[in-house]
């Protein structure tokens, strides 16, 4: 399997990341922050070292799982602005149902088991983002 | 050992990073939270209620029943929400 | 909802269709001509004016099943090499959840509704793709 | 009316599209198909066995039970490989 992760505070070149996978699917998924009034910003913070384990281990996990070509996460930290990219995370297999799986397996897993942590930066003031119910559920699907 | 944290844990404390001689009693990761909540308030204030916090083990996640040792990097954190 | 439809001989530009949409969630599927041994070409033909008339009943439904604020289908006709891209297909929502549920809905769909066939060019000679039952299935999820 | 054949369909008979005068007793999809039958052995090759056929009117899919008039643009092909 072709793996390639990122901790980056630069924006990603998604296309390039596209055409690193020559399977005959690729699944992407891309976050972005979004617009809500108030928010002048995200910043986002993690644990180097256990960030990379982290997701090598999950992307090991979809290994198992599915019979994937290649899976990509590229993850930024700092400062960003609402509608900037935040996450790219992109899953190759020969037939679309294990690719489309196997996307939104790791972009679950990485809600709710990666160590980033958003702050969000509003005309009155920062606060931590809270932990989303919706995500431990979405990561409780895969058992 | 090492000691990490983060967020609004890094916040409260004030500092994200210190080094500790793990005192010989203190085993597991609960024990440890247990030791730091008795230092001053901003730690009683992160390491009283364990419900909203979370550790990891040597970059791994942690339960508060798993063991720690002297040489390990144990980190405290809120519930992660990249991505 | 922003919606791009196309229908083209060349191949097409990925990243751009993905920073079209500034939605919170962006999920593509690419698929590709898969290399198979002795497979020289892939040769698509469709139905003119039906195919566009075919996708944007796809896209509509899948507007009223999810809160999107964007779609795309782009794909390729003629002739395509192995490994050439075929067919991106993306959706744009607030959440996650509901952009994989409309991509996976939208090529599900296209698979057996919209009027293309595709011809396999081997050494040993040209003969039409049979339907795939399994797409079929795919789509059968969707009631 | 309007005829269009597509792939393996267009391939048999030899061509990809025709006009024709619709007799007034071909009032469905399936009649057309069973009229079409009759022309000669290419046609009766695709037109005999519906069960690998199917068809469009004015480019919305189409069953065999539905109604055809002469004004209709009506297509025949395999299922469809896209994708």
């Amino acid at each position: 399997m072709d793996i390639l992760i990122r901790i980056q505070t630069e924006p990603f070149d998604a296309a390039a990341v596209l055409e690193r996978f020559a399977a005959g699917a690729v699944v992407s998924f891309i976050g972005r922050v979004r617009a809500e009034p108030g928010l002048q910003a995200l910043r986002l913070e993690h644990y180097p070292g256990m960030t990379e384990a982290e997701i090598e281990r999950a992307v090991a996990e979809a290994g198992q799982r599915w019979p994937l070509t290649g899976a990509a996460i590229l993850h930024r930290v700092g400062e960003l602005k609402p509608g900037e990219p935040i996450v790219l995370v992109a899953a190759a297999a020969e037939h679309r149902h294990e690719a489309f799986a196997a996307c939104e397996f790791l972009i679950d897993h990485l809600k709710t088991k990666a160590p980033f942590w958003k702050e969000e930066r509003l005309v009155s003031g920062s606060h931590w983002v809270d932990a989303k119910a919706s995500d431990d559920d979405a990561a409780a699907r895969w058992g | 050992m090492r000691l990490l944290y983060f967020a609004s844990v890094r916040q409260k404390l004030g500092w994200g990073e210190e080094t500790l001689a793990l005192p010989g009693d203190v085993t597991t990761v609960g024990a440890l939270a247990a030791f730091l909540a008795a230092r001053g308030p901003s730690y009683a204030a992160v390491f009283t209620d364990l419900r909203p916090l979370r550790a990891a083990v040597n970059q791994t996640h942690a339960r508060f029943e798993d063991p720690v040792g002297d040489g390990d990097e144990v980190a405290f954190f809120p519930p992660v929400t990249g991505g």
